[in-house]
């Protein structure tokens, strides 16, 4: 075991399944001598070869369209978009190719990649450097949409993605990059894709977070402990597939259920999740399901008001968890 | 600055500009280039017919373009090569080993249609038996896939060649673009057959670009591009040939744009009156068929007698025929099937 | 007043409004000579000319982006995108720019453009020509989004598309494009964007639903209401903005929701709408919040059985009346 | 085939391959774009330095680029011509009418930003005044936005003309093809502007395609393609001219590729030693930097003395520092008004 942050999970694992499979293969704007602009390939261009570490150009519809080629002839790519921001021109190569090449095939051929893409604000990335992307994905039957947002279910999630048979989005948030650490095994290891983690047991409310979000629900966990409350933090990690039955048996236990992400509310992720809990836990519900989330503007400001203005707070999830569990 | 290549299009020519023999093909060959055009032209025409008769629900066609669809496949290696063809590639799919039975399966949405157990539309191929990637509707998609697959193989040490096509119309997306740049720039083997049959549905050539050739942009990617005279099965073959040569040599990917034309409505929804005069499709319908030139050329080169060739195309009918009956026959899709699949099953 | 189909009160809308204003003009594929694939410009080119009758080249992302330019330069486009599965590849333009140009540029620009786009099954359309997009598009701050489902609406509401300072999403669904007649003025008229309307009152359930799944929805409240079980149908029309109160007062009333959509059911847009009535009405519903739509299976197959497994059929949302009325 | 024109690109020098009489530019003109040109230095390098000081979070620098910029929009007509910048165009903006003040209040994230009131990043340009449309940070996607602008002039029977700028990067994109095609198709007055640095952040052009000149794909769009020395501003200003007055006569757009070089790194978030050597920079920085060049051909051909360019660069540094100490001093924007203009108000 070792102490890392989420980035060193990333470069780490991806650079052990390197080793470990010929099929692993990297590409995406700047991996190659840049090592990444996160620098999560650093050293990968000399170890491996610009064959394996692939320095494409600027394309993101060819980044995903050739991935899918490769994956179609026995390799297993993983596709870094430099910014989740930029993965809209591969929108239709994923939604309508990706997706859909095993099922539209009848199963005759599949799709194993990995689609990376660093995704999230805070960090005065402004209107597109910032955005989350997730409601996008997690709605297209045919891909799975991780979210993990720890350096031990980062590695772990990411190697199993990596194996997976079928595509897989894996969300990498940019202000958890360098922010948390904790301890990865030396080794490769998978997690099972769709099991979600209780992060922090609870008995008067349930919170769903991920991500940045994850964490600033932790802290208000935390402060509002002080005061005796007892909130359950649940980290579904994998989007789709969602872990339902751990966040229906959390929300039997607790009753009440507070949904936080940092994208836009109107449509989000989170708003399935309401739904879900709104038609099978229905009758273990002492009160309205509440969410915190982003305004509906179309992304944040870069002005540092403006930007602040945007982001859900520790403050407006403290302010959430008391008025919810006094209801 | 490179210059395309161009073949067979200086002037009109009742049967072909390329002699069998110089670009290597035998009289056998040829023959079996005529006998794939003609099973195919008839299983087109039997297609259009069952559609007519309510049979089937949809019909579209790959009608005229048979030369430039043979002729390519037949400068492959079926079982060693890749696929990705568009949707009126059943010639393609003929050449490289799928049966009529095969594809009719798919036109009457049978259960066992190897390429999508009738999930998607007739004409949405692929054929795993025979490295024929599944393909679908959007326009175009394909091509930066093949970059992919040819990147593949090459990485591997394989010498196989990447084939992939798609209209002038498709020529027009961005797709193409990136997937064109992408192969050159890492020399992937792929032959991007642009089939140019002058309309993207009822778009004319004129408005989906201001050039005369799609195989000019060959120039910008730094590939080689040519053009070569679709209806001519020999001179897409001999081009294709050489491309496929300099692809395995390692010298990377070509641009050929086939100039074909399209001489039925884009599809059985589609009334091509709208937008077209009968006049110009007849001179395709009649002198410049790629069956009626290579007819003409075999007659010339006394390679078959019109006995033999009727003899073919009759055995051809024969062989449609049987596909087709059969095909009705077999069973329909399972419908709680279509929850199968979405992802591996466990 | 005339008795028309959904497609004739769009063509008809489209004739007018580009008769009465010049900065009107058309653009898509097909849609010159052949008058669309589905006939909706028929007689345009020969009326307005090419130069405002606009054949495209193959090529969404260009229909979008151009369409961008021509509205900041004092046009008002109406972009056709020939079916709405192939509004992918321009998913950038739509999302990252017509969607913010007035927010990114402070209210100093901004895009005054209607994309068109015939959706939904149940036509042998297969999986590239059956699909439902609104969830994606109702998710993004920037857009309007409206699916009238009546030819009274659908003219009405085109209309005030066409002249909304805003980038306005249209959805028409192929299905009804002649399956539905009513009547529709004669003279041009506009319906207000953002305002739903009960399509049918009653007071056992809420049902919530556009589209096909409307005019379905009516008829399985037709037939439950033989036993006595009044169905409140309301018609959304807009799906962003939405008509929030209308939702909420007639979930009031009834104390019940039943939600149908098409499109595939995980994340889709029905999910919202759930997620706000279990905030906001929760202490007025007596039964959980149901849904009907469609499985989560990448799209729907082409061959009859499978298509008829897809989509969700009368009978489908007359099992849900009956189970929801009875809890 | 259209071939692709090329200027200045046969030799190098140390002052202009053209003659600023032979091109109808007076010694004026050449001293404001000297001035231009300076002042778009000063400001870029005062700009680094208070990113440095930590006085504003992000620096991007178009250094290097000056003589392309200031060249290209020397040639059209501010006022009634559109401009659709890149994020390196601080040149285009100071030339087309953006004073230093309007740029600074973007620099220090200020309410008052003329191009997005600081809800975007610096060099996200826009300016309502000068015709500048907002743009944004997903690279080319205001290409075909471009041609929609150019398309609406012409068919409202307008003469103006509508510049884009974009790097060789950019030209990877689907955007770029789209883009082009269209308006080569309905003829479009644009003036398409490749600012090819040879760098991508990190990927130099050999892995962004696989020829040597992006002008080249003209031809395969059907529109004339130039190559530039994009370090000789009188050069620049010529070829710009030229596609300009085309494009006025309703013969449609251009494809110019000036040839440059990025001096600094791609911005305050790069480091170019990972990926490039010293050596390499240093002829940008030294003989080939456009400003040294200007300088050169206005001493060989005695437009001023040193000692007057050494005022005019002093001014424009003045005119920076006033900007700069201004601009930091305006009030920043307000939280709650990010609210606002999702949609019109009402
Ligand atoms: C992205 C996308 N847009 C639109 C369509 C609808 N469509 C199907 S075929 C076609 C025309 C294609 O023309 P071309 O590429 O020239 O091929 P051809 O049919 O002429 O062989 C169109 C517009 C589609 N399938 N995909
Ligand atoms: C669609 C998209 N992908 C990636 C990026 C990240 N990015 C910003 S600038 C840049 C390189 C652009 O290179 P080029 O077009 O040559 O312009 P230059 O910066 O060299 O002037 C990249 C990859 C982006 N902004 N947009
Ligand atoms: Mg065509
Ligand atoms: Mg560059």
């Amino acid at each position: 075991m070792a102490e890392k942050t989420n980035l060193q999970a990333i470069h780490d694992t991806l650079w052990a399944a390197m080793k470990e499979d010929e099929r692993v293969l990297i590409m995406g704007e700047d991996v190659g001598a840049k090592g990444g602009v996160f620098r999560v390939t650093a050293d990968f261009l000399e170890e491996f070869g610009e064959e394996r570490v692939v320095d494409t150009p600027l394309a993101e519809l060819a980044i995903v369209g050739v991935g899918i080629g490769m994956a179609a002839n026995g390799l297993l790519p993983v596709c870094e978009i430099q910014f989740a921001d930029f993965i809209h021109p591969a929108f239709d190569q994923i939604v309508s190719e990706a997706a859909r090449i095993r099922y539209r095939s009848n199963n005759h051929w599949s799709c194993p990649m990995v689609i990376r893409a660093p995704y999230g604000g805070g960090i005065h990335g402004a209107l597109y450097h910032s955005q989350s992307i997730e409601a996008f994905f997690a709605h297209v039957p045919g891909l799975k949409v991780l979210a993990p947002s720890t350096p031990y279910d980062t590695a772990g999630l990411l190697y199993s993605a990596i194996h997976d048979p079928d595509p897989v989005i894996f969300l990498e948030h940019k202000k958890l990059y360098r922010l948390v650490k904790g301890e990865v095994p030396d080794k490769l290891f998978k997690l099972p894709i769709g099991k979600g983690e209780i992060k922090r047991e609870g008995r008067d409310l349930t919170i769903f977070a991920y991500g940045l979000m994850l964490h600033q629900a932790l802290e208000a966990a935390e402060r509002v402990a002080a005061d005796g409350i007892e909130v359950e933090v649940l980290d579904p990690r994998s989007l789709t597939p969602l872990d339902e039955e751990l966040l229906l048996d959390s929300v039997k236990k607790t009753s009440k259920l507070l949904i936080i992400y940092e994208d836009n509310e109107f449509g989000g992720y989170g708003a399935e999740i309401a739904a879900i809990v709104a038609d099978k836990a229905f009758m273990d519900l002492d009160a309205p399901i509440k969410r915190v989330a982003g305004p509906m503007v179309p992304a944040m400001p870069y002005n540092g008001p403006q930007q602040d203005w945007f982001m859900p707070s520790v403050d407006d999830i403290e302010d959430a968890i008391r008025e919810l569990a006094d209801f | 600055m490179i210059e395309i290549e161009r073949v067979g299009m200086d002037e009109v020519v009742a049967g072909s500009h390329v002699n069998h023999e110089a670009v290597g093909l035998t009289r056998e060959d040829v023959l079996e280039l005529f006998r794939l055009m003609v099973l195919t032209r008839r299983l087109d025409e039997r297609s259009e017919q069952v559609q007519r008769q309510g049979k089937t629900a949809f019909y579209i066609s790959g009608r005229g373009q048979e030369a430039t669809q043979i002729g390519c496949a037949y400068a492959m290696e079926p079982g060693k090569d890749w696929f990705l063809p568009y949707y009126r590639d059943f010639g393609i799919m003929l050449a490289v080993g799928a049966t009529p039975r095969d594809l009719a399966l798919a036109l009457f949405a049978k259960k066992d249609d190897p390429a999508s157990g009738a999930r998607q539309m007739p004409a949405h191929f692929g054929h795993r038996d025979y490295n024929v990637f599944t393909s679908s509707s959007p326009v175009s998609t394909q091509i930066p896939q093949a970059a992919g697959i040819a990147y593949a193989s090459k990485l591997r040490g394989e010498d196989a060649v990447c084939y992939v096509a798609f209209g002038e119309g498709g020529s027009s997306k961005g797709d193409f673009h990136e997937g064109l740049n992408f192969a050159a720039i890492w020399k992937s083997p792929v032959i991007f057959l642009c089939q140019n049959n002058r309309y993207a549905i009822s778009v004319g050539q004129e408005k989906q670009m201001a050039v005369e050739d799609v195989a000019s942009r060959a120039i910008g990617y730094g590939m080689p591009g040519v053009v070569v005279d679709g209806q001519d099965v020999l001179a897409v073959y001999k081009v294709t040939k050489e491309a496929v040569d300099r692809a395995r040599r390692g010298e990377g990917p070509t641009l050929i744009e086939a100039k074909t034309y399209r001489i039925v409505p884009h599809s059985s929804d589609d009334d091509d009156r709208l937008y077209r005069t009968r006049e110009e499709v007849d001179t395709y319908r009649t002198s410049q068929d790629p069956i009626v030139r290579l007819r003409t050329y075999i007659l010339e080169n006394e390679l078959a007698t019109d006995e033999e060739l009727d003899h073919i195309d009759k055995e051809a009918l024969a062989h449609v025929d049987e596909a087709l009956d059969w095909a009705e026959q077999q069973p329909d899709p399972v419908a709680e099937e279509a929850a199968l699949y979405v992802f591996a099953e466990a």
